[in-house]
């Protein structure tokens, strides 16, 4: 499809550009002191080149490293573009990173200097420094508590601007000379690089050029007609690829607007006031709102309730194909119209969804049935599989091939295969450039010929025509008499009820699957409230027998489905037990983008594991956990383990009648 | 000077030449300030003991001088139609504590206030529907309620004192005799003593608060009951005695909200004072200036001692 | 947190002087002959067992009391009575133990009304509510929005106060005062009722108005905790006199203090 | 469930601060001043017009005056009336002496005399407040209603001791008077209405409406924040009784054609009270419901007798009134004492989460 044109290959020079092309144009806004503040296109390159000259005069360099750590915030992002503008590189770190974990990186990428939010960012930096050699200035965005440190080395956001803006005063070549260096900026540099939070070991640097994002952001932009009228708010963690293109690259390109939220806990309220059309959202985000529906539904008064139970039902039965332009009967069409008028359209609105375009879910299966609702009431939500070795894009659904359970057609300008063993490989412009001081683990994934190994196992689904993810290529094992075990397929068709928050599946070479459950404390805990179950911690609702049944009764419809499915039917749940405290990526049990990292799971809870296999009732366990201020302490318990009752492949529906 | 002289020198100089008026007038005052007084004592028996300030007070006389009046019209004895209002009042009472107090139990005083204010205006319609609009005049006779003048020369003329007068004067002080008693002797008495002080206090009494409302209430009604009588028999049954019945408010003004002694020497004051002041100085300003005098009198006292001659001192803390 | 250095420089000259104050309803005496000063930049306390005249000590220093006796000079000038809206427009503002807020108005409004002395639109403008006024209107906002900002009491901006949690109360009236900008904070007890958590928020706060913008404070606490850490000098009144005038340490060893204490149901709890 | 607020964001502050943030409440108002500055002069009849649209919006604007004093600052008045009155016997003055000067003008300027009356009897509410108060502003409406009686200077001493409303023209369409028209009244009643309605708004929402409001919620909190309370005091009770002369001035010129004292009795001042209680303390749009509400109610019953061809005496019609205003009274008190603003914000709120229930 479409290459850049040589004239706005970097993103420095696709914001001089806009500037001048749609300069009066909203470009950013931000929720801040009770109001969206607003900056247009020319306002923020004034902006970014005042911040990016003071990062000059602070002596960053083309190649230098700089990090960016806090939540989403203009100045932040201006950040990365004034370092940009410079030829140096931004390293985006996770702002829930803990102290030591964000050590790694910014030693690992030898950052020069750091762009961070707050006091607290400003402390973890401060506890790490003596293993940071290069680590220079540490620039703050928000000066509150800072009053009193040591400032030889910290320095205000505004002092560097004020910085910027002096020099572009008092020198009149500055300006020509940052221009030039700007100009002077190839497609193919070094853009940013990336850190995964890989779903095993230690993060790996991910290097993309400037032509690798701003093609595949062009692509992705045609691919769903994205113009500058967009409205997008910006949530997701900074140092994630997927927030990157999105909120960032494609905003350059596309010219639209990019909404930074007052805080993360008003994220909800804040997009309701932007009333965005282009959403990008992990599953569990769907998922919550959906659950925070149900739950807050469950108060309301029972005709209300009814009312709404119907029509949601009438969406689920018609709204899918209305959405598709199917042909539906006319009396459908007019159920649908009531509820659109009574419950879908006002559920959107409250959630500020009623605008959207074009909303995607990715990063993880979504739930068939969270899928089906969004659809039913008429959220144009479509699924997107991609790596950040891809930026972003490898397959996407168009508009009208919605399923629930296939990850899209190849994005325009990438090519995707399916190897001998079974795993995903694709090819294209947005492929990267390696990994950072890494060229063994690039060998691993990267073949000469510029193909890249996802590591995910999956297949073309013959009806759609669209790719289908089973799980990490890695992860599909066998069990001891050989059937296949594919722990992610089982963990997800688990996940789908909104009473369980995580699953882990365990039986890798063992005699038969075993699950550990996570519960989900809203949902759940609203349960426990309505019939007054009372309890004082998760540990203590965990362990409650009631609670336990629910699970049981979950579980089991699992195994009845996968008792019809003969590939799966061997790998049925024998043995569950529910976790005595939440997984958590601060225990290294998720990744930062909330994946699970099994094989570290698996290793933490052996005793658990063990007791799954040596019959026993109940285990012992105690871990280790960090506190959210950093410190570690231990929780013990006893965990009770439950048996569930397998049911021959196909004979499920038999065995459902007796 | 020439008004100074009409102000500060002529009425007194009036007053000496004709003691006679000057007596007729003060016992003309004093005749309405014990009327005045009696209905101020229906406020403060509710004040008192609800901390409701009674609005209705007024329509109450009214109402039940027009029940009075107008069961007799029906062909009901006297004394049998007395009775019969006074059960009346009875259930009037029972009927606004469990329908008015009690549901807006614990609201702002000035809810409460505006509740009576409905309480006025249903009683208004109320007796209009069922006796009809027009005055009336009091069976005064049937009840043996002494008619006619006693005349005394003196005092370089003479003086008239209608019976009906004395009779009102007599009645109301055994009336306020006989409250006081109940006040103090009667177990119900001190509950309701202790209720103006603390609820608390009524309850260890043994004695609901609901009841203690009830009382009051009907105690309000029985007071209004006889001011009816007397004021009707003076003049006459008709609503146009609701607005003179505001004279209360300036008279709880003097006493204070919560003294029924204050009450009886305020209404005296204001009842006497505003006769002289008519008679002596009213014509300088065109007469009729009866109409808001107490008020005058009242607001001058607002300014210099909000809690009045006998109220409790109200301090504000911070 | 805070360098001692900085703190000694911060301390400036006399802000205010109580000299020889004496206060008396009726027959009870509040404060007898009570003097003692307030220093630009510091956060003074006034500790004291209950009934000590603590919260009457405030009362004559922002007008709400006229001292019978005694002098009280505020930024060089003398003044023996005065009403409180001149203390106000005088640069002394207040929080009450039990809070003082305007429970029908909004967090915003209630923190808007501390701005009453700076809004200075006529009437006629405000007729309108166009052009001056509304700019007037703007332009406060924006300063109480930075206060909201401060005190973290975005969620509640436009939450009438009356339907607010205790501590959130609080902070909304210490929001009022600050709206004020006055160069005298009075607090009394501003950590009465509250929990760990919701103590040491204030406790921030309180340092971080002393230390942003330089607001000298003078707070009445019971939790000797919180003023050991917060104050940089310590008044100690009992029935009504001065019995000591210290650095917080110097106070804590203090023995008339301890035996003041010694009588007391809450105790010294350091 | 009709508020689709998404979308709706503000990027300033004056934004943020209007009146009517969401975008159906602005269409919302608009469709309603359609209403009544078109549809109704062209739908409505003599009838409406002149017995209940041209009373409704007088007796508003009285409820709004005394809402601004008792609901805003706290300040309990009896008195309306008597301030009404003052506001008509000053326009009747006013445009005796100097009959060319527009009646327009004169019916606004007459709010100022009630406005100096009306300060004059605030002064006390320094001291006094409640109860005390409300018998302060009795004296003044007593004292106010014998003036009307007793001085013939002022109804420029007409035989009957009434006033009588003479001809005023605007651009040569009668204005006042005999000839005219209900529709040009109506109209001139509900802009000025509408006008000074706006203008209380302002004044509310603003640092003015802040300071009765502190006063009323915590006066000694207020004056801690360097409110003069005094001050702050009179200026409400002059705003107010601006608001009640300028009624006053459009019930006589605009609406009766000519009246006596006793339209400006006790009982307009009670009446006016319920309005605003019933309405809601402290809400301008209570002002409006509560005036609908006490006075298009009685109209309504002793229509609908009539409607179903019942025989009812008016006389009977008239107590039935009382009885059931009496019985609402209570009935709303005890139901929502906070008035019918109140149910209105309830029900707005519910419309805003719809679906759901909180």
């Amino acid at each position: 499809m479409q290459s850049v044109d040589l004239g706005l290959d970097t993103l420095p020079k696709l914001l001089i550009h806009n500037a001048g092309a749609i300069g009066g144009r909203s470009a950013m806004r931000h929720k801040d002191l009770g109001i969206w503040q607003a900056w247009t296109w020319v306002q923020m390159l004034e902006e970014v080149r005042a911040f990016s000259i003071g990062l000059a005069e602070r002596g960053l360099k083309r190649g230098d490293k700089f990090t960016i750590i806090g939540s989403n915030r203009p100045r932040l992002y201006w950040a990365m573009c004034a370092g940009q503008a410079l030829g140096a590189v931004p390293v985006p770190v996770y702002a829930d990173a803990v102290a030591d974990e964000m050590a790694f990186v910014l030693a690992h990428a030898e950052v020069m200097l750091a762009v961070v939010q707050d006091q607290e960012q400003v402390d973890k930096i401060i506890a790490v420094s003596d293993r940071l050699p290069h680590l220079g200035q540490v620039i703050y965005d928000e000066p509150r508590g800072l009053k009193d440190y040591d400032h030889s080395r910290l320095i205000a956001f505004e002092d560097v601007q004020g910085l910027g803006r002096k020099k572009l005063a008092s020198d009149p070549e500055c300006l020509q000379l940052w221009q030039a260096g700007v100009a002077a900026a190839k497609g193919s540099d070094l853009s940013v690089i990336l850190y995964t939070s890989g779903t095993t070991g230690r993060a790996k640097g991910v290097m993309l050029t400037y032509e690798n994002t701003i093609v595949s952001a062009r692509n992705a932009n045609a691919f769903d007609h994205l113009d500058q009228n967009e409205e997008v708010i910006a949530y997701l963690p900074l140092a994630w690829v997927g927030d990157y293109i999105f909120s960032y690259v494609q905003s350059y390109v596309a010219g639209y607007c990019v909404n930074c939220p007052e805080a993360p806990d008003t994220v909800v309220q804040d997009r309701r006031e932007i009333g965005t059309t282009y959403a990008f959202a992990p599953p569990r985000v769907y998922e919550n709102i959906l659950t925070l529906t149900t739950v807050r539904m469950a108060d309301a008064g029972a005709l209300k309730r009814k009312v709404f139970d119907f029509f949601i039902a009438v969406a689920g039965r018609w709204g899918q194909k209305i959405l598709d332009g199917e042909k539906v009967p006319l009396r459908a069409r007019l159920l649908y119209g009531i509820g659109n008028l009574l419950v879908y359209g006002p559920l959107m609105n409250q959630f500020g969804l009623s605008r959207v375009r074009v909303a995607y879910t990715a990063g993880e299966a979504i739930g068939p049935e969270i899928f089906r609702f969004w659809r039913g009431i008429g959220l144009n939500l479509k699924q997107l599989y991609g790596q950040t070795e891809a930026s972003v894009y490898v397959t996407a659904q168009p508009d009208g091939e919605i399923y629930s359970d296939t990850v899209g057609k190849a994005s325009p300008d990438v090519e995707v295969k399916i190897s001998d063993s079974g795993e995903v490989l694709y090819r294209s412009p947005g492929v990267f450039a390696g990994y950072y001081k890494d060229p063994g683990k690039t060998a691993e994934v990267l073949t000469p010929d510029g193909w890249v190994h996802t590591g995910d196992a999956g297949f073309f689904d013959p009806k759609s025509g669209q790719l289908k993810i089973i799980d990490r290529a890695k992860d599909v094992g066998r069990l001891s008499d050989g059937t296949v075990f594919a722990p992610k397929y089982i963990e997800n068709k688990l996940k789908f009820y909104p009473n369980i928050r995580e699953a882990v599946a365990v039986g890798a070479s063992r005699d038969f699957v075993c699950a550990m459950i996570n519960i989900d404390l809203t949902s759940v805990g609203s349960w426990a409230e309505r019939n007054n179950v009372v309890y004082g911690s998760y540990q203590e609702l965990a362990a409650n027998p009631q609670v336990y049944d629910m699970i049981a009764r979950h579980i089991d419809e699992v195994n009845r489905s996968l008792a019809e499915e003969e590939v799966m039917a061997g790998a049925q749940i024998r043995r569950f037990l529910i976790l005595h405290k939440e997984l958590d990526p601060d225990d290294g049990e998720l990744t930062r983008t909330q994946k699970l990292r099994r094989g570290h799971i698996i290793d933490r809870y052996g005793p658990l594991v063990e007791a799954f296999y040596n019959g026993a009732a109940t285990a012992e366990i105690s871990t280790e956990v960090t506190f959210e201020d950093g410190h570690k302490g231990v929780i013990a318990a006893r965990l009770a383990i439950r048996d569930m009752q397998a049911y021959p492949a196909r004979a499920a529906k038999l065995e459902r009648a007796a | 000077m020439d008004i100074l002289h009409k102000v500060f020198i002529d009425p007194f100089v009036q007053m000496g030449m004709a003691p006679d008026l000057l007596v007729q007038t003060l016992w003309d005052g004093l005749v309405g300030g014990v009327l005045y007084a009696l209905i101020a004592l229906g406020f403060v028996l509710i004040f008192k003991a609800s901390g409701v300030f009674n609005f209705a007070q007024g329509i109450m006389v009214v109402f039940a001088a027009l029940t009075l009046v107008g069961l007799h019209e029906q062909g009901v004895p006297a004394f049998v139609a007395l009775g019969l209002t006074v059960v009346v009042m009875f259930m009037l009472a029972f009927g606004v504590e469990r329908l008015v107090l009690r549901p807006l139990v614990n609201q702002s005083d000035i809810i409460l206030f505006m509740a009576t204010f409905g309480i006025t205006y249903f009683l208004i319609g109320f007796g209009q529907l069922v006796f009809g609009g027009n005055p009336k005049v009091m069976i005064a006779q049937q009840l043996y309620l002494p008619s006619g003048a006693i005349e005394f020369k003196g005092l370089g003329g003479f003086v008239s004192l209608q019976k009906i007068d004395i009779a009102a004067v007599i009645i109301a002080s055994v009336m306020v005799a006989v409250l006081a008693v109940f006040f103090q002797r009667t177990r119900i008495g001190r509950a309701l003593r202790a209720v103006a002080d603390s609820h608390q206090a009524a309850l260890s009494v043994g004695i609901s608060l609901e009841q203690i409302w009830v009382i009051v209430w009907f105690a309000a009604g029985i007071v209004a009951l006889a001011t009816g009588i007397m004021w009707g028999a003076r003049s006459e049954v008709s609503f146009s005695l609701q607005i003179i019945a505001l004279k209360a408010l300036p008279v709880l003004i003097l006493g204070g909200l919560t003294s029924i002694p204050g009450a009886i020497v305020g209404g005296l004051i204001i009842g006497i004072g505003e006769k002289l002041a008519e008679f002596y100085w009213g014509p300088l300003l065109g007469g009729g200036i009866e109409s808001w005098f107490a008020y005058v009198i009242a607001l001058g006292f607002l300014v210099f001692r909000p809690q009045g001659l006998f109220g409790e001192r109200l301090i504000e803390r911070i | 947190m805070r360098a001692p250095s900085s703190r000694e420089a911060a301390l400036g000259e006399v802000l205010l002087a109580v000299e020889d104050v004496s206060l008396a309803f009726g027959g009870v005496r509040a404060l007898t002959g009570v003097s003692f000063d307030i220093r630009k930049g510091e956060i003074r306390a006034i500790i004291g067992p209950n009934g000590a005249g603590k919260t009457s000590m405030l009362n004559v220093v922002n007008g709400f009391y006229q001292p019978q006796s005694g002098r009280i000079t505020f930024k060089g000038k003398e003044r023996t009575s005065m009403r409180p809206y001149a203390a106000a427009e005088g640069g002394i503002a207040r929080t009450f133990q039990n809070l003082a807020l305007f429970r029908g108005m909004t967090t915003l409004d209630n923190i808007l009304a501390g701005r009453a002395l700076k809004m200075r639109r006529g009437f006629f403008w405000q007729l309108i509510r166009y052009g001056p006024a509304l700019r007037e209107e703007v332009e406060h906002r924006r300063r109480v929005e930075e206060i909201i900002d401060f005190l973290e009491i975005a969620a509640i901006r436009k939450v009438p106060v009356g339907r607010l949690p205790y501590g959130l109360q609080k902070r909304v009236e210490l929001g009022r005062a600050l709206a004020m900008e006055p160069d005298l904070l009075l607090l009394d007890e501003p950590m009465a009722g509250m929990n760990l958590e919701e103590k040491e928020d204030m406790s921030r706060f309180i340092l971080d108005v002393n230390q942003q913008y330089g607001t000298t404070i003078a707070l009445i606490e019971h939790d000797m905790g919180v003023v050991m850490d917060l104050s940089d000098r310590v008044v100690v009144l009992d029935y009504g006199r001065k019995i000591a005038d210290a650095a917080p340490d110097d106070v804590k060893s203090d023995k008339n203090v301890i035996r003041a204490y010694l009588g007391e149901p809450h105790g010294v709890s350091v | 469930m009709l508020y689709r607020e998404a979308g709706q964001y503000k990027t300033n502050y004056a934004a943020d601060m209007a009146v009517f943030p969401i975008l159906q409440d602005r269409i919302g108002m608009l469709v309603i001043l359609l209403v009544a500055f078109v549809v109704f002069p062209l739908a409505g009849s003599d009838f409406t017009l002149n017995a209940v649209l041209i009373p409704f919006l007088i007796f508003s604007l009285a409820a709004i005056g005394l809402n601004l004093l008792t609901g805003y600052t706290g300040l309990l008045s009896l008195g309306t009336g008597g301030f009404m009155g003052v506001g008509a016997y000053a326009c009747l003055k006013l445009t005796t002496f100097f009959p060319n000067v527009d009646i327009i003008i004169w019916i606004i300027a007459s709010g100022f005399f009630s406005a100096a009356v009306g300060v004059l009897f605030g002064l006390p509410s320094l001291r006094i407040k409640g109860f005390y108060l409300a018998v302060a502003t009795l004296a003044a409406q007593f004292f106010l209603e014998w003036c009307f009686i007793r001085i013939p200077w002022l109804y420029n001493n007409s035989v009957s001791g009434a006033i009588e409303v003479p001809l005023r023209t605007f651009m040569g369409i009668p204005i006042t008077g005999p000839t005219a028209t209900s529709l040009t009244r109506y109209l001139v009643v509900l802009s000025i209405v509408v006008a000074m309605t706006w203008v209380a708004s302002n004044l509310v929402h603003g640092r003015i409406g802040r300071m009765w409001m502190s006063v009323r919620d915590m006066d000694l909190a207020a004056e801690l924040i360097g409110i003069r309370l005094l001050r702050a005091k009179l200026l409400a009770f002059a705003v107010s009784s601006f608001y009640c002369g300028v009624a006053g001035a459009m019930m006589v010129f605009l609406w009766y054609g000519g009246a006596e004292a006793d339209v400006f009795a006790i009982d307009q001042s009670f009446l006016v009270l319920f309005m605003v209680i019933i309405g809601g303390l402290g809400t301008l749009i209570g002002s409006f419901f509560g005036a609908a509400l006490i006075y298009i109610l009685p109209i309504a019953l002793r229509a609908i007798p009539a409607a179903f061809g019942l025989p009812i005496h008016p006389a009977a019609a008239e107590q039935l009134t009382f009885v059931i205003v009496g019985v609402l009274i209570i009935l709303f008190l005890v139901m929502e004492p906070n008035g019918l603003a109140r149910l209105w914000q309830i029900g707005k709120q519910k419309l805003r989460v719809w679906p759901f229930p909180y």
